[in-house]
């Protein structure tokens, strides 16, 4: 926690990774700064979810999975013994593909977190709630209903009660594995632009299917292929002039 | 910001706190839990097993497989066949009855009916589904049996044909059901393409849904099988105990769970080969069910199709 | 059986006995605990309103079970202790004698045997069997016996007498779990094997609904399950030499004219559990009272016994303790 | 319409392609009508056999379903007789079953489901539990017998006829528990794994409460099976002749199914069993009919669109 | 809605409106630098057209990133495709500016043969036109750029006047032909600044309307 | 079926549909022309299913559907009583948007229309097979596994199967409602390649989220919205230079 | 893969070259009809101009359609973006063709005060060096474009030459001044297309490297 005040967030070195014995990221090398905007694309299976799965050790579900390398986190390696997974998910928020809201109130699933984790203010809880709604541009949407079941959101509200359920356990980073893939265009730009609003206040690393998104929404873009990370750097360059002729292919859909 | 840092702060310190004894026990506690199921398992098995081993020593496996069956005679005889013939011909007739029947209800209620009607019959065939056997044995005996009298004037009192027909009736739901759940399961994207291809409401079914939900279909009626052979009270009731070994389904005849009710509640107690020959039927019955049941796991796998 | 207004008789009959009852048996204490009876299904209708009377009349508090599992059933649990009393409608086998020694019990001793009415062992046609309402009790007896006529047991009819019709007859009767088999079997037939062709049931319901829709069928069962269905069933009246005699309670005992088919039915008393547990000796002195098998047996199709028998019975009861 | 259709004809087979036969589609759609008829009869029979089950059974059970017969105790005199004992029996039965079940059923669903791998044993207990599953209520009376009623000397109890019954519904808690627990979808726990949730407080809070009307439902039906199941009772040994109102678990009983079974049997000595019988029936049914119902609402109740 | 791509898009705006207004200043100082023969101003605008090289590089670079990254439509493509255009037209104006000053040095040491009017005046016009076509780029005002495209030909005929003038002036003064020469090419040089102003007036019209307005060339 | 040898293959006129008493199309009027790739685009919710589905009576599938209006088929009404579903569903097939093979060989997939439709001869069949299959750009990688089960071919696989399938019965129109919504970039760049190809032989109408899409591969885009008909031209005018204020809002994704 | 893309791609490239070509035909024939004051030909040229202006117009817009429907990214794009860059060049070169015609047209029925010789040179010079843009378009070569970019140079080298010589005749034939001004309008207007020339060598270079060459303007 030495460099907390560092502008890397992640520092992967040399990550492997194998599901049993089909190696699904080769020799990762990556830097992940403090916000911005990472953009994670590559053609299906080429480890973009294992990629981010592994960044808050939700890989780790999957049995057989195998990792060697290091993932320093503010300077400590995830993988160490010392790091407990339960907080390494705390600081490091995750949203999904599809919208997954608990079929519970749109309260309770932004107080999911602080509540297991132990807050019990009435105040603070309601603090958390309204500064997370705001922040995921929720708060106006539903500020009448936050007892109602999150399931009557439309799909985009839903993944952007998603996002503020994460923001409320106060978190550095947030991983979003194509998070507006299952959404209409619509909720989709909503999305986007609440990306990147947040930037300002948290790293977040995106993967997606979408290279108009990325070229939307990312500072970086970390192009992976066959596990392997064949680019990486600053998206009007990967977008413009790709400087690898495999990310060139992918780029300009002239791929396989 | 001050807020935040706080939050953040409080939930950090919390984790940092809790210990997790909660999680290591509750996996220990689910386990003892579910040994439970394997243990009834056990507990079957060597019930049947000690019991039938009494039995086998006093009467050979051939004399057990023959026609002859009088367990309390002076002289007595355990030939099982009669009552396997009983308990095939009760099934076999209820099979008759309830695959047919309910095959088609289930292709009525998943591809021709609509919403409206198959929200009114489906809970009807739940609850046919829910009525207690000793129900159905009742109206066996006391409705279906004479009728079939006034049908069949050489029917006897007690026969395997109401039974077994009964046994159909009550089968029907289970039948439709889970073959209407295979049906239902199957995706609605399949039924569009075949009807997108100008197809007929008969032609998706028999031609697309019917391939697809087969494996949930065979599965069903095995176990609609299963459940025929396992059936007690019906049989119980308007089958008779007849041992005789005879393909005429106007006669009465003992199924093995018939058997098996006639001597708990008879002449069950212990000690007699006639007594332990109450657990070499059950065993026999229990490895009928089992084998079913295998065969009908086997379907379902061997049959999947993935959509 | 009993229709509405028999069975009506029959309670204000058992509530005026009430009365009496209290007046007889000295003033007792209030007993409670269970009494567990099983065995004979022939038995268990009289065995049941014996105790139903019982526990509605005398001792509410004491919940006597009366279950039918059969005379044989019924001691092979009687014999390992799971009984306080085993209905039977026949006399406990010589080989049940051994076996309860063998767990230490004696007759006499430790088991009580008590007579408790007498089952005429009645023939029944179905209603519409005109020619054979009549029969000699050889006819009957040659008629079951395996292999008298047929080789292959196919007895027709007219095989007994030539007017008769050419038509089969099917056999019925309870089956071997049944005391009533038995008698049939051992002292009415005399051992001699059975025909191959009769159907033999386990459930005594059965038997009437075979015969009552069988114009062919004859069968045998105790004179009580005839008596509940006179309207669907006719009893043969047979000729022991003297003419014909129908069964009724009033032909059935030991020397009234029904006797060559009249048997004794029996229950067993552990005087064990007689001994140990007061409302098991207090039901067992109940069943010998004249509110007892006395009163009740001809009410379920029983002839009772002589006064003197129960007398006696109650003696040795009273003399336990 | 038709020369019309011949043109296309014609200019389709130019470019080799499937012939639209007029005549065959006309059959094919009478036959397709045929067959709609023929499936919508043969469903109807079902409801047609329930409707005169229930008109027999109901009628039979005229004059003789009334408030003494629910209060009154057994008799062997049919209009004395009343059937109260006989719920009480089974509600005794129910207050075995349901908690026995309950706990059993859905723990070993959580095991199997949220903690069970792929190892063995594991699978050995998934295979098991499919198997059991389909074991004849017979067989389950026999080991009853033997090992509540003989081995634990609980006789013919409340608690012998229960925790036999408990073991014959708990594949069925089991596989309905371990149904509702699947269809929780895995993105929940996802989402809370993610948020730093541990298992077991995923599981408690939110696959258990998403699962709970699933598990009820459930466990709903099959609790309504014990209640109708005579078989293992029959096995058990129940006395057909018990007045006395069985006060605790030790207690021996008659239950509904059991003294319907008895009833029907002596309808032979006294025809009136047989209205008897069915006014346990409709009893028996329309508490059934209840629990279904209920386990229809929850289950109406309960769907969530994911 | 769309907030980066607008966001974006504002941005490529200031900095054409930024170019626009600094080359308007630039036109100024050129013809101020030429009238006074300021040669420090002069040279001060040579040197300072590496800044409109760069303007115009960076411009079409955010662009193509816009392009890249946005995937504008409609509308916004047609603004970032005229944005594009505009820009280049932009960067000739001011590298015309840089030529008339290149030339204003030449002519630094030389007495002009006459006074400048016309000179003057002509780029007075085209300054104004210059001026005009920002503002209708700023306010994507259609009709202002009608009247830009017409004002065109005020232009020509100022530069038909100065020619024939300096023919005129060349052959009175042989001597000082070198001179003229180069007015002609400053001439020439701010006929073209008004054809360029000319060009995003058009490229405004397209902007807006989507179709290519059919003025002069 | 006097206009028959037209270029126009659809003439919708004044077409409404409710679903019980919501109106979810309204007033459409519409020419799909021969050989054209025509787009249906539009927000979700806008009718674009509905529409295309009416075009075959899949609609029809729905309860509570109402229609008026005509809907003119090569000159015939197709809700005229003399027009039967399932002739007009062979002549107009239909792409979903999720792949949707049966789950049978690949052989029996593409044969299952023409043997319906009682074709028998085993050589024709072949015939068809083969050419279905060639056009669909499908045959060479199948080739050799014409009787594995169809669900042994990838997504995109899968969804030129079932292209070939609807081609095996020689359709005048195919409908594709979201064809390759459920591929990955690469395979819907194949399908998108494939429709462009089968465009010489067939009118095509599509319904497509994707804008960039529709820009790709049709030649007329129909922009919906609410249930109507905003804005119907050439695709190059439509994304370039929209008339209609909402179709721009739309096409530039400044919608709502 | 992405096949209709690729097809407008090459589409786009077919009509840029035919463009070029174009153009070079009418540079040789604008030299032609100057030199051997060929006012049909002249004429036809200045008509003719038309047909630029329309190509542009139509490769421009095939652009935007590209664009806004196939959405290219990276070399794609950056082709685009060039072409788009290129078109404009090569319409200003055409144009300055019909300039140089109308102005031939205006010569017609004059002498010329000497035989043409540095003027068609030039000319000559500026037609290779658009031919060899239009090579390096084709060919996409980075290298000859660099070489372009230099030769831009010789050109520059001919126009002071020119403006000499002209100084030099108008000084000692002050009749024929209108003719050498309307001859330094022609020289002006071929370097121009010099200039016009390197750019668009500059812009195949960024094309093919992303990057934009630092040469001379
Ligand atoms: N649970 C698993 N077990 C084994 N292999 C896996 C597992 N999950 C993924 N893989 C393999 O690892 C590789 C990377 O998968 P991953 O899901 O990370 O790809 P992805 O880039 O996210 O693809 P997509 O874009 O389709 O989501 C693939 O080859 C996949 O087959
Ligand atoms: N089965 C239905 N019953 C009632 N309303 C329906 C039904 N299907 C669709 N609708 C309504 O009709 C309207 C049009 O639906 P449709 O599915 O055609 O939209 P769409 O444009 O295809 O949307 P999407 O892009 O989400 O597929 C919507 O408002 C929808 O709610
Ligand atoms: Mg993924
Ligand atoms: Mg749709
Ligand atoms: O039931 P039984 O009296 O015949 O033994």
């Amino acid at each position: 926690m030495t460099n907390y005040e560092n502008k890397i967030v992640y520092d992967v070195k040399g990550l492997n990774l194998w599901y049993g014995n089909d190696q699904a990221l080769k020799d990762i090398n990556i830097k992940i700064n403090k916000n911005e905007v990472t953009a994670i694309i590559g053609p299906s299976g080429c480890g973009k979810s294992t990629f981010i799965k592994t960044l808050n050790r939700m890989i780790e579900n999957i049995p057989g999975v195998r990792t060697t390398g290091e993932i320093m986190y503010h300077g400590i390696n995830i993988f160490d013994k010392t790091m407990r997974v339960e907080e390494l998910r705390t600081r490091v928020g995750m949203v999904f593909q599809k919208p997954n809201p608990f079929p519970k109130s749109i309260y309770e699933n932004v107080l999911y977190g602080p509540k297991i984790h132990g807050v019990k203010d009435k105040q603070m809880l309601q603090e958390i709630l309204e500064t997370s709604l705001k922040s995921a541009a929720l708060w106006d949407e539903v500020k009448d209903r936050l007892h109602d079941n999150a399931y009557g959101l439309s799909g985009g509200q839903q993944q952007r009660l998603c996002i503020a359920r994460a923001l409320a356990v106060q978190p550095d980073v947030i991983l979003m594995d194509e998070p507006t893939s299952a959404l209409d265009p619509i909720a989709t730009a909503k999305i986007e632009e609440l990306i990147d609003s947040l930037k300002s206040d948290y790293s977040i690393s995106i993967v997606t299917h979408s290279m108009q998104q990325a070229g939307r929404i990312s500072d970086k873009t970390a192009f992976f292929l066959m596990g392997e990370l064949v680019e990486f750097g600053n998206t009007e360059m990967i977008f413009s002039n790709p400087r690898d002729k495999r990310t060139e292919d992918y780029i300009t859909g002239r791929f396989g | 910001m001050e807020n935040k840092i706080d939050v953040r702060n409080q939930i950090r310190n919390n984790i940092g706190k809790r210990k997790n004894n909660v999680d290591k026990i509750m996996p220990r506690f689910f386990l003892i839990m579910a040994s439970v199921s394997v243990i009834t398992t056990i507990g079957i098995v060597v019930t049947l097993i000690t019991d039938a081993y009494h039995f086998f020593k006093e009467v050979s496996i051939f004399d057990f497989f023959s026609t002859k069956l009088s367990p309390l005679s002076a002289n007595p005889s355990f030939g099982i066949l009669p009552l396997i013939n009983g308990t095939i011909l009760s099934s076999l007739i209820a099979m008759l009855v309830a695959i047919p029947i309910g095959l088609t209800s289930a292709m009525y209620l998943s591809e021709f009916s609509s919403k409206r009607t198959r929200n009114f019959i489906k809970p009807i065939l739940e609850v046919l589904a829910g009525i207690p056997t000793i129900v159905y044995g009742f109206f066996a005996y006391s409705f279906v049996t004479p009728l079939l009298m006034k049908l069949i004037p050489s029917l006897e009192a007690k026969n395997v044909l109401s039974p077994g027909i009964v046994m159909g009736i009550m089968i029907i739901p289970m039948v439709a059901s889970l073959s209407e759940d295979a049906m239902k399961s199957v995706p609605n994207a399949l039924r569009e393409g075949a009807y997108g291809l100008g197809s007929t409401k008969l032609e998706v079914t028999t031609k697309v849904v019917l391939p697809a939900a087969i494996s949930g279909i065979m599965a069903s009626f095995v176990l609609a099988i299963s459940r025929a052979i396992g059936e007690t009270m019906i049989v119980a009731i308007a089958s008779g105990s007849s041992k005789n070994f005879t393909f005429d389904i106007t006669h009465s005849m003992q199924t093995m769970t018939g058997y098996i009710v006639e001597f708990t509640s008879g002449d069950a107690g212990s000690g007699t080969t006639g007594y332990y020959s109450l657990y070499a039927v059950g065993l026999l019955l229990f490895i009928f069910t089992f084998i079913m049941n295998i065969i009908a796991q086997y379907i379902s796998k061997k049959f999947r199709e993935e959509y | 059986g009993a229709t509405k207004e028999e069975t009506t008789e029959a309670t204000t009959v058992a509530t005026t006995a009430q009365g009496e009852t209290q007046a007889t048996t000295e003033a007792m204490a209030k007993l409670d605990g269970q009494v567990i009876v099983d065995g004979s299904g022939t038995v268990y209708p009289l065995m049941a309103h014996i105790a139903e009377e019982y526990m509605t009349s005398v001792q509410p508090e004491v919940s006597v079970q009366v279950g039918r599992a059969g005379s044989s059933a019924g001691f092979k649990k009687f014999i390992p202790g799971e009984t306080d009393l085993s209905d039977a409608s026949r006399k406990i086998k010589d080989e049940e004698v051994t076996q309860l020694a063998d767990k230490g019990m004696n007759m006499d001793e430790n088991v009580l045997e008590i007579k408790l009415a007498y089952d005429g062992l009645t023939i029944v046609i179905n209603k519409e069997n005109t020619w054979a309402a009549e029969m000699t009790k050889d006819e009957i007896i040659n008629m079951f016996l395996s292999g008298k006529y047929k080789e292959d047991d196919v007895v027709l009819w007219s095989d007994i007498r030539p007017e008769w019709p050419a038509e089969e007859i099917t056999f019925y009767g309870p089956n071997e779990n049944h005391g009533t088999y038995e008698f049939f079997y051992e002292t009415i037939l005399a051992k001699e094997p059975m025909v191959t062709t009769a159907n033999l049931q386990q459930e005594y319901s059965t038997l009437v609904d075979l015969v009552s829709k069988d114009k062919n069928a004859i069968a045998y069962f105790g004179y009580g399950y005839y008596e509940s269905n006179t309207d669907k069933l006719t009893a043969v009246k047979i000729d022991f030499g003297n003419g014909p005699v129908a069964p009724e309670l009033s032909t059935i005992g030991s020397d009234l004219a029904y006797a060559p088919f009249t048997r004794l039915v029996y229950t067993y008393l552990n005087l064990d559990y007689a001994k140990e547990k007061p409302q098991v000796l207090d039901f067992a002195k109940y069943i010998v009272s004249s509110e007892g098998a006395a009163r009740l047996a001809s009410e379920n199709g029983f002839a009772p016994l002589p006064e003197s028998e129960y007398k006696a019975y109650q003696d040795k009861l009273n003399s336990l303790k | 319409m038709n020369n019309q259709k011949s043109q296309t004809n014609n200019e389709k087979n130019e470019r080799k392609s499937v012939h639209i036969d007029q005549k065959r589609i006309d059959r094919r759609i009478l036959i397709n009508q045929i067959s709609g008829k023929v499936f919508f009869s043969s469903t109807l029979f079902a409801l047609l056999v329930l409707s005169i089950l229930l008109y027999r059974i109901f009628s039979q059970s005229i004059g003789w379903l009334d408030l003494h017969f629910l209060t009154s105790k057994l008799s062997i005199f049919p209009e004395k007789a009343g059937i109260y004992g006989v719920i009480i029996g089974s509600l005794g039965l129910m207050a075995v079953v349901i908690p026995v079940t309950l706990v059993l059923g859905v723990s070993t669903a959580i095991y199997l489901e949220e903690y069970a791998g792929k190892s063995r044993v594991q699978n050995l207990i998934k295979v098991n539990i499919s198997n059991l599953a389909s074991v004849p209520s017979v067989i389950f009376g026999l080991l009853g017998l033997a090992l509540f009623g003989r081995f634990f000397k609980l006789g013919s109890s409340i608690l012998a006829g229960g925790l036999t019954l408990s073991l014959l519904v708990l594949p069925i808690v089991v596989v309905s528990s371990q149904e509702a627990l699947k269809a929780v979808p895995g993105f929940l726990r996802e989402a809370s794994y993610a948020m730093g949730a541990s298992k077991w407080t995923t599981i408690r809070k939110v696959v258990l409460p998403v699962a709970i009307p699933g598990i009820l439902t459930g466990a709903i039906l099959s609790i309504s099976r014990a209640i109708g199941e005579t078989a293992p009772l029959v096995v058990l040994g129940i006395p057909a002749l018990l007045l006395k109102v069985p006060t605790n678990l030790m207690d021996d009983f008659t239950a509904l199914p059991i003294q319907i079974y008895y009833w029907t049997l002596d309808t032979v000595l006294t025809p009136e069993y047989a209205n008897l019988a069915a006014a346990t029936i409709v009893v028996l049914l329309i508490t059934l009919f209840l629990m279904n119902s209920i386990a229809i609402i929850i289950r109406n109740k309960s769907q969530k669109g994911f | 809605m769309r907030a980066t791509l607008d966001n974006e898009l504002r941005s490529i705006h200031v900095d054409i409106i930024k170019m626009g207004t600094l080359i308007e200043k630039t036109i100024e100082e050129t013809i101020t630098a030429l009238v006074q023969q300021d040669t420090v101003l002069a040279k001060k605008i040579v040197e300072g057209d590496d800044r409109f090289d760069e303007m115009e590089l960076e411009i079409e670079q955010q662009c193509i990133y816009i392009i890249a990254r946005q995937q504008p439509l409609a509308s916004d493509l047609r603004k970032i495709f005229s944005i594009v255009k505009i820009v280049t037209d932009l960067e000739r104006i001011a590298d015309h500016c840089q030529d008339i000053s290149k030339l204003t040095l030449d002519l630094a040491d030389k007495k002009y043969v006459k006074p400048l009017i016309d000179i003057p005046n002509m780029a007075k016009q085209v300054k104004e036109m210059v001026k005009m076509t920002i503002d209708c780029y700023i306010d994507q005002d259609v009709d202002k750029s009608k009247i830009v495209c017409a004002n065109d030909d005020v232009v020509d005929k100022y530069f038909y006047i100065i020619m024939n003038d300096l023919e005129l002036v060349m052959k009175e003064k042989p001597e000082e032909i070198k001179q003229c020469m180069d007015f002609m090419m400053i001439a020439k040089y701010l006929e073209r600044m008004a054809d360029h102003a000319t060009n995003v007036a058009e490229w405004v019209i397209y902007s807006v309307e989507g179709v290519h307005f059919e003025g002069n060339d």
